[in-house]
């Protein structure tokens, strides 16, 4: 009996406290509520850019974790993000566009013939373990990515770098692989090898994911080495609490003087776009990416944050899988591009921030054809299109999908439930079914859906990433979903991508997305321009197409 | 005489007791231990004992309600316990049981009309208007009115409730009826009333009654032969006259001195029994009786007394008598 | 009473192995192939199928799970496809968030819950009587994930008095020691930060502890009411002045019994709201762990993970059931 | 309050034994005990508001069509996130559909998959409860057993699970939801079977020669029905708070069906703009289980006082 009545006691003495302790401090907090909304939230975030021990502590709020940090065997964008503040590659992009700019190479030479490339690297640069970079440290990364047989491949262990193998055309061994070998002629100068001219091959070397860990910690961790990242970034990781936070702190040697400003950098996972706007607004974080673009209008409205927008480096789309009909036949296609209305989805679930788009590439690169006459919204010429197909009543269709929001694509839901809805209006019948996110995507892949949306974002501003990707008919059971094949597509494709002379590559694309444009294997949605919130007293923060951008010179205000 | 309606051989119901980690037998209840005897088509055989003797499992046992761990029981010289299910099934026509609580043992879920006419269903009267006849008469026979075929259980009084019991059991005139405590749980008034009424039926339908009491007075009233039981054994087994006048077991001796004298004037000896009924578990050895036997020898703690004849019709288990052999 | 311990705890042992039955099932039922899913969008087929040969997913499903329990009893959970990480490790701060919130649900559900239903019967009929118990029912109806999002939008948003999200101030994380935040700021002597932690598990708390404090309110009321009767009851009563603490006090040890049930019945269905609670709150718990895995097909982590938050409801229903032992050895089972 | 408010209803076996001709005047009404729980039930005013309540969504969701001259997949972009106003009684959603509308036609979904599941789990759990109890021997064991492993899971992790394996729709969440209940209702009917074997009126039965199939379903299930009733009306609620759940997390009703738990979930993003569009879909949620447990409440008293604790 005693027992019993003292351990509810204790319960009852430490809800107490805890009453006690709660109570206490929202009284504060009241007296902070009933004073102007934006004041306090200036007033929090004033205070909250320097810690207890005065350090300058950035906290950038994001959706989801990352996979990993180890860049090369992921290809999730929310583990770029950080891994761009942690390890550095060859080359870098601008901080607004895919213009290349250098990294831990400090120049470079490619011969006319497209097939070597040297490299120059800096010099005194060491790791965040302390043990130097240099060339033998890049060649041993290239390495451990081609070969699957490498000591630190780790294949064992699950570990693939499959968007090696996307942009080098596949592995050590394979027919397409494209780096020959890789010479170190000194410490400090490098030489890749090609087998065959690849248009892109610089750009890749822009892309985080081909970033240069030191060998000395992948000695050190092996695949642990996914949560220890070692690179010559400007922070040094910390710690990791999966789905919670990752910090990473200042490393003081950056190669670059009076980088990074800021002491520490926390990406906190808020998986609700709501919630990640109170913590913002409450000045709990400093940055929020994915703003629901209706509550753009709420940031600008509201004094003490900043809208932001990256640039249109994506597109959404609705995929037409051209093996299944009545998805084969080319004017149901059409019909189902002018049944849909781009620029009402644009509108009304976009708010604006989103242009309506004819190519399946964004307006901004290589190769982009103004010219193709776009699909306006006419469901008139879409019932005739069906009538001529042999479909004059129209018929059933699934639509797949899956709600994860995506940078294209914020709300696949309702731009499904949108798509539905126009559809019914040619007559039409479509049935959305969704899906978690990987086994939609195998669905997908495996041609087993018949109306499904996707999207696809650029990684290295290069054309090739989305129009080889998603139309070339070698890629039909990986990215191309729509399963769309057209030799002259396919030769056109193979063309541009060999050639050096940008201009010749450019021509070459225009003259596939004329083709793509005719046989519509999608419904060419938006381009998005994502927009991101931040608050006022973060300077020079400027966010990149890719979503990773550097946050060395990221500052706080006064 | 003729040849018995039921036979029973040493009957045997044992109760395992499972306890410790693994849920282990650790030892048994012997409920019923080797209880013989026999029954006469006509005749009543009482059976009592205290709370706890085994009387009641041995009714169910022979009915196979309870199956019995050993034995053999003959009715009209087949051993039943050797019947498939569906031979028992069908052999319950014959052999009926009347429960001690009338309230417990009627569905409270079924109209009178339902319950009595379940039993004649369930053995071949198809005919629904065949039955509703059958339920009236048997109402009235039992007492009851036919218009109380509609209404619920608990609409009704204990003793109207053991009278739907008994109707119950006569529906399908049976030849044996086990009647287990049946007035037990009535007032003393209302007891009387359906004990009357059970000698009324016998003679009416020609039935057989193993009669099970607890208490002398009620089975003196009815019974042709009685058998008194003690721990799961019979002790002593007679005709009620022999029973009444010349008890032999020292049991019987103290239950008989319990049982009120209508006459106040005859003086009568008391026995009353020191100790409480030992546990069923841990029974004594020798003879179960001999922890509260004013009348123990050393021979009862260590030998079991056989159950034997002492005089015609008349069997016994003691060693007061079975020295006297 | 040990030999009762020792028979709840073997006849543990077919449940356990059931369990991992039933997860090992779930996740080969469920279709999608972990090897594409590891290598992503657009992997060729013969990487797929070396990976799916040194993952061993061409091995018979017998074999597949004599590993998997292999593994398992040398506390091997295996190893997350997502993140490559070691599950067992994975799992203990996701666990140790859970279990924090689970336990200031509960805290919260039994100081409430116990005191309203004890003043309820006491005050039988009054206001505080019908009010509490409109509560409780309103309480017992709640779809926790709505109350979730209701205090996030008054009480983080239009009010700003508590944090919307996670665990504690990100901008200063705490330096983990056992992974419950409370007792790490409590070893660190850090008050300050104890209570930005505990303010941090109010809300969530609040939303996770409502149905079972609505259920021990009632509980404890329908018990007390019967204490009431009893003769010391009236006893008390009767002689008048001070009674209500006297009361108290013995109604207090009549609350043991319904609190000890809820906490039984409903450790699962807190749980299971947690992945809700912790979706909307960002709680890092297993729940969402789980269900995250669930979304990216991470299958030793789905596997792992529901067999783990199983394998805590049956512990804590074992420590239930001993103490209800303890404490009324007459019930048996 | 009447939560307290016993009745003896059903406590027969404790009234003292009457008189032996007490009851003899013909007029007496016959009257069944299931008379007796709805005169209880009729009594008790919070089970009334109960019925009220659910009366209230059975006619939103026959009716629906007359409330609204929308539709429920409706939509008019141009009034997405409409404050409640004249037009739109409750306001308009993210696609400017009606939400009146919607949760009109959404009582729809929740009351047919609380139906659904509840009588498929109570089916299944009944069979397999009946099964178990009226066997036992190794029969009991292993349904008992199967039982214990699928109570080991939080149910509506269970049911996650089942829907990631089945796929996401309304039907699998469905399915889903009755196999997580199908246990609770095992282990009710079995408890119930295992403590009627052994009352007097079943052996009676048996007695009478009646075959295990007649005992079971004349004495056994009827006399389990109490209490599977007073079950059955509070899994209803709980059925569709686990709908809603899985609704909330997307693995149920698949769009444009207008599922409340989905339609949470889809307003959750405008908690700023918007908020109002989280008051209806929550209320209707809680107002619908709450009316069952209310009527559950009260069902448990008038029906079967010992179920109580």
């Amino acid at each position: 009996m005693k027992l019993k009545s003292s351990w509810l006691l204790l319960l009852l003495v430490s809800f107490v406290l805890f009453l006690a302790a709660c109570s206490g401090d929202g009284g504060q907090k009241t007296d902070k509520g009933a004073t102007d909304d934006t004041e306090s939230t200036e007033e929090s975030s004033e205070g909250a850019d320097e810690s207890a021990s005065g350090e300058k502590v950035l906290i950038f709020a994001r959706g989801g974790d990352s996979e990993s940090l180890d860049p090369g065997s992921t290809t999730d964008g929310e583990s770029s993000r950080v891994t761009r503040q942690i390890l550095e590659g060859l080359l870098e992009f601008d901080k607004e566009s895919f213009e290349l700019k250098p990294a831990l190479a400090k120049d470079w030479e490619v011969s006319d013939d497209g097939l070597t490339y040297t490299f120059y690297l800096e010099e005194g640069v060491t790791f965040h373990d302390g043990t130097p970079f240099n060339a033998e440290a890049v060649k041993i990364n290239f390495e451990r990515w081609a070969d699957p047989e490498h000591e630190y491949a780790f294949a064992d262990d699950g570990f693939v770098y499959s968007m090696y193998g996307t942009m080098f055309g596949g592995y050590k061994g394979d027919e397409g692989h494209v780096i020959e070998e890789i010479n170190v002629i000194n410490d400090y100068e490098i030489e890749f090898k090609l087998s065959q001219p690849l248009g892109y091959f610089l750009q890749n070397l822009g892309m985080s994911y081909f970033a240069i860990t030191s060998p000395a910690a992948l000695e050190e961790y092996g695949p642990d080495i996914s949560e220890h990242p070692v690179g010559t970034g400007p922070f040094k990781f910390v710690s990791w609490t999966k789905n919670d936070s990752i910090v990473l702190e200042k490393f003081e040697d950056y190669r670059v003087e009076g980088l990074p400003k800021l002491d520490k950098v926390i990406f906190q996972v808020i998986p609700d776009p709501s919630a990640r706007l109170i913590a913002l607004r409450s000045g709990e974080v400093d940055i929020m990416d994915d703003l629901n673009p209706d509550d753009a209008a709420v940031v600008e409205g509201e004094d003490g944050l900043t809208l932001l927008t990256r640039a249109e480096n994506n597109f959404g789309y609705v995929g037409m899988n051209t093996e299944k009909p009545p998805l084969d036949k080319k004017e149901v296609r059409q019909a189902i591009r002018y049944a849909i209305d781009k620029q009402a989805i644009a509108d009304a679930l976009y708010a604006g921030y989103a242009t309506t788009s004819k190519n399946p590439l964004p307006p901004v690169y290589l190769g982009y054809n103004d010219d193709v006459e776009d699909y306006e919204y006419n469901p008139e010429k879409a019932k005739e299109l069906l009538a001529e197909a042999g479909y004059p009543d129209g018929f059933d269709i699934e639509l797949v999908m899956s709600p994860t929001s995506r940078p294209y694509m914020p709300d696949p839901k309702t731009v499904a439930e949108i798509v539905q809805n126009n559809l019914a209006e040619i007559g039409i019948n479509v049935t959305i079914s969704s899906h978690e996110w990987a086994p939609y995507l195998e669905l997908t892949q495996n041609g087993e859906t018949e109306l499904f949306i996707l999207g696809w974002s650029g990684t290295n501003g290069d054309p090739d990433y989305f129009l080889s990707s998603l139309l070339h008919s070698s890629n039909k059971g990986s990215s191309n979903y729509t399963y769309y094949e057209n030799p002259e597509v396919d030769d056109l494709l193979d063309r541009a991508k060999r050639a050096v002379d940008q201009d010749e590559r450019a021509d070459l694309y225009s003259q596939a997305l004329e083709i793509i444009n005719e046989d519509s294997p999608m419904v060419t949605l938006v381009h998005s321009t994502p927009v991101l919130a931040i608050s006022d007293n973060v300077i020079n923060y400027v966010p990149h197409p890719s979503t990773s951008e550097s946050l060395a010179e990221v500052d706080f205000a006064n | 005489m003729s040849t018995p309606l039921l036979e029973v051989n040493g009957l045997k119901k044992y109760f395992p007791i499972r306890s410790g980690v693994f849920g282990r037998k650790t030892g048994e209840v012997k409920a019923v231990d080797d209880v013989s005897f026999s029954v006469m088509p006509g005749e009543i055989l009482g059976i009592v004992g205290e709370s706890g003797c085994g009387k009641s499992t041995t009714g169910k046992s022979i009915l196979r309600l309870i199956e019995p761990t050993d034995g053999e029981v003959k009715f009209e010289n087949r051993n039943i316990l050797e019947l498939s299910n569906e031979e028992m099934r069908k052999l319950r026509k014959d052999m009926q049981i009347i429960f001690q609580d009338p309230y417990a043992s009627l569905n409270p879920r079924h109209t009178v009309e339902k319950i009595i006419s379940e039993p004649l269903l369930v053995h071949g009267m198809k005919n629904s208007k065949e039955r509703k006849e059958r339920v009236r008469e048997l109402l009235e026979v039992v007492g009851l009115s036919g218009y109380h075929a509609t209404r619920y259980p608990h609409q009704f009084s204990g003793g109207q409730r053991q009278r739907i019991g008994i109707a119950r059991a006569l529906a399908n005139n049976p030849k044996l009826i086990i009647c287990d405590e049946p007035v037990s749980a009535l007032d003393v008034s209302v007891q009387a009333q359906i004990l009357n009424l059970m000698e009324e039926l016998r003679e009416q339908f020609n039935l057989t009654y193993i009669f099970i009491a607890h208490d002398l007075s009620v089975v003196k009233h009815i019974s042709d032969r009685v058998g008194v039981m003690y721990l799961g054994r019979m002790v002593e087994l007679t005709t009620k006259e022999k029973l009444y006048e010349d008890p032999k077991h020292p049991y019987t001796k103290a239950l008989l001195s319990a049982v009120p004298e209508p006459d106040p004037d005859i003086k009568k000896e008391r026995i009353i029994l020191k100790g409480d009924v030992p546990n069923p578990q841990n029974p004594p050895t020798g003879c179960a009786f001999h922890t509260r036997c004013p009348l123990a020898m050393d021979i009862c703690k260590e030998i079991r007394p056989e159950f034997a004849p002492v005089e015609d019709h008349h069997f016994v288990a003691c060693h007061l008598y079975n020295d006297k052999q | 009473m040990f030999a009762y311990v020792m028979r709840r705890l073997l006849m543990l042992i077919p449940v356990l192995f059931g369990m991992t039955l039933i997860t090992f099932s779930i996740v080969h039922l469920i279709p999608g192939n972990p090897a594409k899913v590891i290598l992503g969008e657009g992997a060729p087929a013969q990487a797929i199928a070396d990976l799916e040969e040194r993952m061993g997913l061409n091995e018979p499903l017998y074999v597949q799970y004599g590993n998997y329990i292999m593994g398992l009893l040398q506390g091997d959970l295996g190893t997350s496809l997502k993140s490559k990480g070691e599950i067992a490790q994975e799992i203990w701060p996701h666990l140790a968030a859970t279990m924090e919130l689970t336990f200031f649900a509960m805290l919260f559900a039994v100081i409430i819950g116990v005191n309203a239903g004890i003043i309820s019967a006491w005050k039988q009929n009054s206001w505080f009587d019908f009010l509490a118990m409109v509560f409780a029912l309103i309480g017992v109806s709640m779809p926790v994930f709505w109350l979730a999002l209701m205090e996030q939008w008054i009480f983080a948003q239009e009010l700003g008095w508590l944090p919307a999200y996670g665990r504690q101030d990100s901008r200063d994380p705490i330096a983990e020691i056992t992974g419950f935040y409370v007792l790490d700021s409590l070893i660190h002597l850090d008050f300050e930060r104890t209570i930005t932690i505990l303010k941090h598990l109010v809300l969530p708390s609040i939303a996770l502890g409502t149905i079972p404090m609505a259920i021990i309110a009632r509980m404890t009321r329908s018990s007390m009411l019967e204490v009431m009767k009893s003769d010391y009851i009236r006893t008390v009563r009767a002689k008048g002045g001070g009674q209500f603490l006297v009361i108290y006090k013995h109604a207090l040890k009549n609350a043991t019994i319904p609190v000890l049930t809820v906490i039984g019945l409903q450790t699962g269905v807190l749980l299971g709201g947690a992945i809700l609670t912790e979706t909307i709150f960002s709680w890092p718990g297993i729940g969402r762990y789980v269900y995250e895995a669930i979304s990216f097909r991470d299958y030793p982590v789905i596997q792992s993970g529901i067999l783990v938050i199983a394998f805590m409801f049956v512990i804590i229903n074992l420590i239930v059931d001993i103490l209800y032992k303890k404490i009324d050895p007459r019930i048996k089972y | 309050m009447k939560l307290e408010e016993t009745n003896n209803q059903f406590q027969e076996q404790n009234l003292p034994p009457h008189d032996d001709n007490v009851m003899d005047e013909e007029e007496t009404e016959a009257v069944s005990p299931w008379r007796d729980g709805w005169k209880q039930l009729r009594k008790n005013r919070l089970a009334i508001i109960g019925f009220a309540i659910i009366l209230f969504f059975i006619l939103v969701a026959i009716f629906a069509p007359l409330f609204t001259s929308y539709s429920y997949d409706q939509q008019n972009l141009a009034d997405r996130l409409h404050p409640p106003s004249k037009e739109y009684l409750l306001g308009a959603d993210h696609l400017g559909r009606d939400i009146f509308t919607r949760i009109a036609y959404g009582a729809r979904v929740s009351l047919q998959v609380g139906f659904f599941a509840v009588t498929g789990a109570l089916v299944f759990g009944s069979l397999l409860g009946i099964l178990a109890g009226y066997f036992g021997r190794w029969i009991d064991m292993l349904i008992s057993r199967i039982f214990d492993i699928m109570l080991a899971f939080p149910s509506i992790l269970l049911a996650i699970a089942i829907v990631a394996i089945l796929g996401p729709s309304l039907e699998n969440a469905l399915l889903a939801i009755a196999v997580v209940n199908i246990p609770i209702f095992g282990r009710l009917v079995r408890s119930r079977v295992i403590s009627l074997r052994e009352e007097e009126f079943i052996m009676a039965a048996k007695a009478q020669g009646m075959k295990s199939g007649r005992v079971i379903l004349h004495h056994i299930l009827p006399n389990s029905v109490a209490p599977i009733i007073v079950q059955a009306t509070l899994s209803f609620g709980t059925a569709i708070l686990e709908a809603a759940a899985l609704g909330f997390l997307g693995l149920g009703a698949q769009p444009p069906t207008p599922e409340w738990g989905q339609m949470l979930a889809d307003s959750r993003e405008f908690i700023q703009l918007a908020p109002w569009t989280m008051l209806a879909p929550g209320l209707s949620i809680m107002l619908v289980v709450l009316g069952f447990n209310l009527i559950g409440d009260g069902l448990r008293d008038a029906l079967d006082p010992r179920m109580k604790n």
